[in-house]
């Protein structure tokens, strides 16, 4: 393999590694917040693809501004899909693996849902960033991979900040690891949880504006990207940002290479593969999750 | 007793007969269209067609296009009142789209659920998978179907009732290759196809395609549906020196292969790939200008100057305000070929099967129909090419029929 | 009166098994005929989640694998090696319980959602092995000319409704038991269980090797209903669809299960009236039910089937 | 002969030394007590000695047995029945059924024979109502046989896990912390228990920090200290003992 091929699939597996990370956060995050594990956060994502498309290049308004509205509408659908399906199922002390099956109920309606409003084509819209490669070295580059790791990197550390800076964040923190000491504080539980998932899903709002063009918008995409990016939160650590982010890399990139040096057609056992025997080994992650508290 | 456990018997009453009527209950209201069988001069009778459709799942896009088309033909024969049957009665045609979610077992439930309409023609289903699964419902109630994008194991099965509206891979592939060849002097192809039976199909008749002419793939690369990154295998093709890329899949992973091969700076590529592409979606995916120079083998071209084809197209897109592909196309014409069917022989299933299985050059709105041994029914082929944002018609050729 | 209602209640699965087995004899069409097998062969994969979900508290969303599992050595043995339908019949089952009870060991170490994506992780592993392992499986084209155990319908219908009550008589008494018991006791306090003599890993092991017989048992019966074996029957989505029926049933109730896959396996034709939009409907419904499942199964259905003393297991939102 | 020895038992967790080199001995019949301020490493102690928690040095010598290299049930097969600080009753299962799992390791019926339901299984499942009842009356919940447990009251649920306990016939209990939480007469109605348990050729090793019970029951106390012992003896001795007094006595205002 000579060196151009070995950066171009670095690149190719940093790209695709970047979108589980994304997904992988907001399941870290929620996780973190509620102890739920959200089967459906690669449907949010598709959803917020598809609300950006509307707004992008439907109602052609100025990319910034579908950006925002996007993000605010898919905020305030995951605070009211909080208040009003899962926060209440939390209050009444409903059986955990109860819940974790209403996040797979939720997919399942996202994606008809979707397939309803924005019928079945796949779907696309001009890549902001631009979409013609750069060649340096006989290295092909689009401009969106430099443009991805520098959006990541700064949401990454923004919900950092966020969270260990603000007094909201730091409420969250305290619902996420004492959540009876928290209320007993005054902090006010199912607001914190609301609010994370307002996070949660304003972040797949972001990662499907930023995956659309790179992946076409279809219903279904939600599926297979959930999959990796459940596989990127376990191996990274379950809870930890930084773990999502490291976890989503090493899925891209052992998947790319997996494929260019054994064989495509098993590179989905490949990662189910390591995972299973990762979690065999080091079942907390590489940045530890606690597994023995939540269930 | 007291009133609780009553409460509770109730409610056990309620689920038990609401699993148990609801699911018998839906059977007794859909034998009226029926009624009309009888032959009874000068009033109307009714054909009923049921379209088996993946209206929701993965294959949901291919769904949507081929009720349409379906539709379109029901509503125009529908407007003008119907047509006459060979007794001078007067004809209309009942038309239902039943969904097979996408899905071979589910294919089962809505084959069966067709048949317990008691429909004359069944159409699709679509995918070869539901095919496979669903074809002994229709054999087994004797309903002539008409399958469409299907793989040539479809008509293998020796079932008579199955037809299928598309050309066998191993004829249309080796017109492809020779195109390649012939026109584009290719020396080192490469292969790469999806892991479903539609595209696998292709691939197998790939192989003796290249052999005529001395060819070998230099490599051969697979991928799965709904894959979302291809650069392990485009990258492969790289390095493997080949000149061109022979490229079988759905619509989405062929739109996204056909642009991602440009973004690893491979666009001089030639791409030859088949009727999945000439899908608007996936030019949409890979961009216009990734388009460029792509070759594929179709059912339909844009670019045909056949003004019966350009006539079509505008009122297609004048209805539905959505871009024509060459999937949809043949189910306008199968409903018009029963149509001419009935016209003949009346509402006799198995007279229809008959007629259908005779078809000989029947001269539709998109092309010219015959039925093969097998049950195939399309033997008209295009090869195209995208030029300037536009499909060209390279050129066209017929299938004999054997 | 009252008499009556306690000999309904305390033979339900009698009754049940009665009301089913009218089905052939009033001459149900096919499509509807078909439906209910569907549901029934679907019930038994149900029961198999009962025992591992309801009574150990394992969770796998990794069961449509297990399903193909069965299904494809159904069909493999019988199409490939001429095997005969009865003894293929045995051999399926066994042989995923043998693949199931390696799902078994990741429970030993993990368990939540960390369990819960090593199921689904094996599931998709089985499905990607079976596409590309062409010579065998028939990959995408998928496995055609499959024969059924008995080519009478209806004697097909009886025998999978005797297969389904024995499963659910067998399953009720394991409930009962002290292997049920010590399933129970796993679900709640694992480390309780160990400190009272409960060997936990051998017991989980056992759930798994139950439970994945019971899986392949359900896919030899979906391979001889359906005559053809395709890999996108076994996805990720229909792993869910069980979990989903699993919960409505009360989540340990047998009977629950039964009547819950005869409900969720017939709603999508119920709801076919609703065109585009069913599929919508239908994961609303879904939702919906996950809701409110602690009210319903508290308050009215579940309750009902469940003897006094075991009352408690059915309030799904039990605690932890 | 002691029926249980601890030598030179060590238990760390990361840093810390949870169990420093103790040794203990509980004689065949006795009922020993295990005491020390909060942290001391009691129940850690109670947790090695059943396997939870694998020592980092030591052993463990039970009926003559190293039984520190078994795993939990191992151990509790050899004869050691225990209960927990913090009550681990199967909430959502009835009194009976909680009892029921106690005898666990003494129901032999397999797979088949529930299945099939045969002769076997009645039989021992009559056989086992009758020890269930028997140790129900023992603690005296034989009326809340049918009651989902969580229903109870914390001080019933504690001797429903002794009651769980004995079925399974030890030769030693180990109890942790029994009396806490109760009210005097219902600790007094617990010494009853513990002694009459005793009688039945059980041995008995209890933590408590409520010295009444302790004085009342134990033939011998063992003090420990930061995982350290530092004081044996009868509870007598051991009251007097200036160490004890200093570490342990000075803390009782808390309790």
């Amino acid at each position: 393999m000579s060196l151009a091929t070995l950066i171009q699939l670095i690149f190719q597996g940093l790209n695709m590694g970047l979108i589980y990370a994304l997904a992988a956060l907001g399941i870290s995050l929620i996780w973190n917040a509620s102890g739920l594990f959200n089967f459906s956060q690669g449907d949010l994502l598709t959803i917020g693809g598809y609300i950006m498309l509307t707004f992008f290049s439907f109602l052609s308004l100025p990319y910034p501004v579908a950006f925002l509205i996007t993000i605010v509408i898919m905020g305030i659908a995951g605070y009211l899909l909080s208040k009003g399906y899962f926060y209440p199922m939390f209050q009444q002390n409903f059986n955990p693996q109860i819940i974790l099956i209403g996040t797979v109920a939720l997919s399942v309606f996202i994606r008809n849902s979707v397939l309803l409003t924005w019928g079945p084509n796949a779907k696309t819209y001009t890549n902001p960033f631009g979409s013609k490669p750069l060649a340096l070295f006989g290295v092909n580059l689009m401009p969106h991979y430099f443009w991805n790791i520098v959006i990541v990197a700064v949401l990454v550390l923004a919900l950092q900040m966020f969270l260990k800076g603000t007094v909201i964040g730091i409420a969250m923190r305290a619902v996420a690891q004492k959540p009876v000491a928290a209320s007993l504080m005054g902090v006010k539980v199912g607001q914190m949880i609301s609010l994370t998932f307002l996070l949660s899903t304003g972040l797949a709002a972001i990662s499907g504006i930023l995956i659309a063009p790179i992946i076409p918008l279809t219903p279904e995409m939600g599926g297979l990207l959930a999959i990796k990016a459940f596989a990127a939160a376990l191996i990274g650590g379950l809870g930890s940002f930084g773990g999502a982010l490291v976890g989503g890399i090493i899925i891209g990139i052992a998947e790319v290479f997996f494929a260019t040096l054994v064989t495509s057609t098993y590179k989905d056992v490949f990662i189910f593969a390591v995972l299973i025997a990762f979690l065999m080994i080091r079942p907390g992650g590489i940045f530890r999750a606690d597994i023995s508290e939540k269930v | 007793m007291d009133r609780k456990g009553l409460k509770k018997i109730i409610a056990l009453i309620v689920v038990a007969s609401m699993t148990f009527f609801l699911i018998t209950g839906c059977s007794g209201s859909k034998e009226s269209g029926e009624a009309n069988k009888g032959s009874g001069e000068g009033k109307t009778q009714v054909l009923k067609i049921a379209h088996l459709a993946p209206l929701t799942g993965s294959a949901a896009s291919y769904g949507v296009q081929i009720v349409e088309a379906a539709k379109m033909a029901v509503e125009e024969i529908n407007a003008a009142g119907g047509f006459t049957g060979p007794n001078g009665e007067k004809i209309t045609i009942d038309y239902t789209e039943v969904d097979e979610t996408s899905n071979s077992a589910a294919a089962i439930d809505a084959a069966k659920n067709a048949v317990s309409m008691n429909p004359h023609v069944i159409l699709g289903p679509n995918r070869s998978g539901g095919v496979l699964a669903a074809h002994k419902v229709w054999q087994e109630a004797k309903i002539p179907a008409i399958t469409d994008a299907t793989s040539a194991q479809t008509t293998k099965q020796g079932n008579p009732y199955t037809f299928r509206m598309q050309i066998s891979s191993e004829y249309w592939i080796p017109i492809l290759v020779k195109t390649a060849v012939e026109k584009y002097n290719i020396k080192k192809p490469a292969v790469i196809y999806g892991l479903n039976d539609y595209s696998k199909a292709n691939w197998v008749a790939t192989e003796p395609a290249m052999a005529k002419y001395g060819l070998k793939p230099v490599t051969v690369q697979t991928f799965n549906d709904g894959d979302q990154d291809f650069s392990a295998q485009l990258v492969a093709i790289k390095n493997s020196g080949a000149d061109s890329i022979f490229l079988y899949g759905y619509t989405p992973e062929c739109g996204k292969i056909i642009r991602q091969r440009v973004e690893l700076g491979m666009g001089n590529l030639l791409v030859f790939t088949e009727r999945a592409s000439t899908d608007p979606a996936a030019v949409e995916i890979a961009g216009k200008e990734n388009f460029e120079g792509v070759v594929t083998s179709t059912t339909l071209s844009p670019g045909d100057p056949d003004p019966k084809i350009q006539e079509f197209i505008k009122k297609f897109e004048s209805k539905y305000h959505r871009t024509i592909s060459a999937t949809h196309v043949n189910h306008y014409d199968s409903v018009y070929i029963v149509k001419s069917i009935v016209e003949k022989v009346g509402l006799d299933r198995e007279k229809i099967r008959e007629e259908l299985s005779k078809l000989n050059n029947y001269q539709g709105v998109l092309g010219v129909y015959s039925a093969d041994k097998e049950g195939n029914l399309v033997h008209h082929m295009y090869t195209q090419v995208y030029k300037n944002g536009k499909w060209e018609l390279l050129l066209e050729e017929t299938y004999p029929v054997q | 009166m009252g008499k009556i209602f306690d000999t309904i209640k305390n033979n339900i699965l009698i009754v049940i098994a009665l009301l089913l087995a009218l089905i052939p004899v009033i001459g149900v069409p096919s499509y509807q005929f078909y439906i209910i097998e569907r549901g029934l062969q679907n019930a038994i994969i149900v029961i198999s989640l009962v025992i591992l979900l309801g009574y150990t508290g394992q969770l796998s969303l990794g069961h449509a694998g297990l399903l193909a599992t069965g299904a494809y050595t159904y069909g493999i043995l019988v199409v490939s090696y001429n095997v005969n339908p009865w003894i293929a019949f045995l051999i399926a089952p066994i042989f995923t319980a043998l693949i199931g009870a390696l799902l078994g060991i990741p429970s030993f170490k993990l368990t939540g959602p960390f369990l819960v994506v090593t199921t689904i992780a094996l599931g998709e592993i089985v499905r990607i092995l079976i596409l590309n392992w062409e010579k065998l499986t028939g990959g995408p084209y998928g496995l055609t000319g499959i024969t059924s155990i008995i080519s009478n319908s209806k004697l097909m219908f009886y025998l999978i409704l005797i297969i389904v009550y024995f499963i659910s008589v067998a399953t009720s008494r394991l409930s009962v038991s002290k292997i049920g018991l010590a399933f129970k006791a796993i679900k709640e306090d694992e480390v309780a269980a160990e400190v009272m003599g409960v060997d936990v890993k051998r017991y989980k092991l056992l759930a798994f090797t139950i439970s994945s017989f019971l899986a392949g048992l359900s896919g030899a019966i979906f391979a001889s209903l359906t005559g053809y074996l395709n890999p996108d029957s076994f996805t990720f989505a229909d792993s869910a669809t069980f979990l989903l029926m699993t919960v409505l049933g009360g989540m340990s109730s047998v009977p629950g299960a039964i009547l819950s896959s005869l409900a969720v396996t017939a709603l999508p034709e119920i709801l076919r009236f609703m065109a585009r939009s069913r599929m919508v409907i239908y994961s609303l419904v879904l939702l919906l039910i996950i809701r409110y499942s602690k009210q319903l199964s508290s308050v009215k259905i579940s309750k009902f089937f469940l003897k006094k003393k075991n009352k408690e297991d059915l309030v799904v939102g039990g605690g932890e | 002969m002691a029926l249980l020895e601890t030598i030179g038992l060590v238990k760390r967790f990361g840093g810390l030394t949870a169990v420093d080199h103790l040794d203990l001995q509980v004689n065949e019949g006795e009922i020993c007590g295990l005491i020390g301020p909060n942290g001391s490493g009691k129940t850690t102690v109670l947790n090695v000695i059943t396997g939870i928690y694998k020592n980092d040095g030591g052993k463990v010598i039970f009926n003559g047995k190293e039984i520190h290299i078994l795993t939990p049930h191992e151990i509790c097969e050899h004869g050691i029945a225990r209960t927990f600080q913090n009550i681990r009753v199967l909430g959502s299962q009835t009194v009976y059924d909680n009892v029921r799992l106690g005898l666990h390791i003494q129901t032999k019926s397999d797979l088949f024979n529930i299945i099939f339901n045969t002769k076997q299984v009645r039989e021992e499942n009559e056989r086992i109502r009758k020890i269930i009842e028997e140790a129900l009356d023992i603690v005296g919940l034989r009326k809340e046989k049918n009651e989902i447990t969580k229903n109870l009251p914390y001080g019933k649920q504690k001797v429903l896990e002794i009651a769980r306990a004995i079925v399974a016939k030890p030769k030693l209990l180990l109890l942790d912390e029994p009396a806490a939480g109760l009210n005097t007469a219902e600790t007094e109605n617990l010494m009853e228990i513990v002694r009459n348990i005793r009688k039945r050729g059980i041995s008995i090793l209890l933590i408590e920090h409520e010295m009444a019970f302790v004085g009342g029951l134990t033939d011998k106390v063992y003090v420990i200290n930061y995982g350290k012992k530092i004081a044996e003896g009868t509870f007598n001795e051991i009251k007097k003992n200036p160490s004890v007094i200093q570490v342990y006595l000075g803390t009782k205002g808390d309790e």
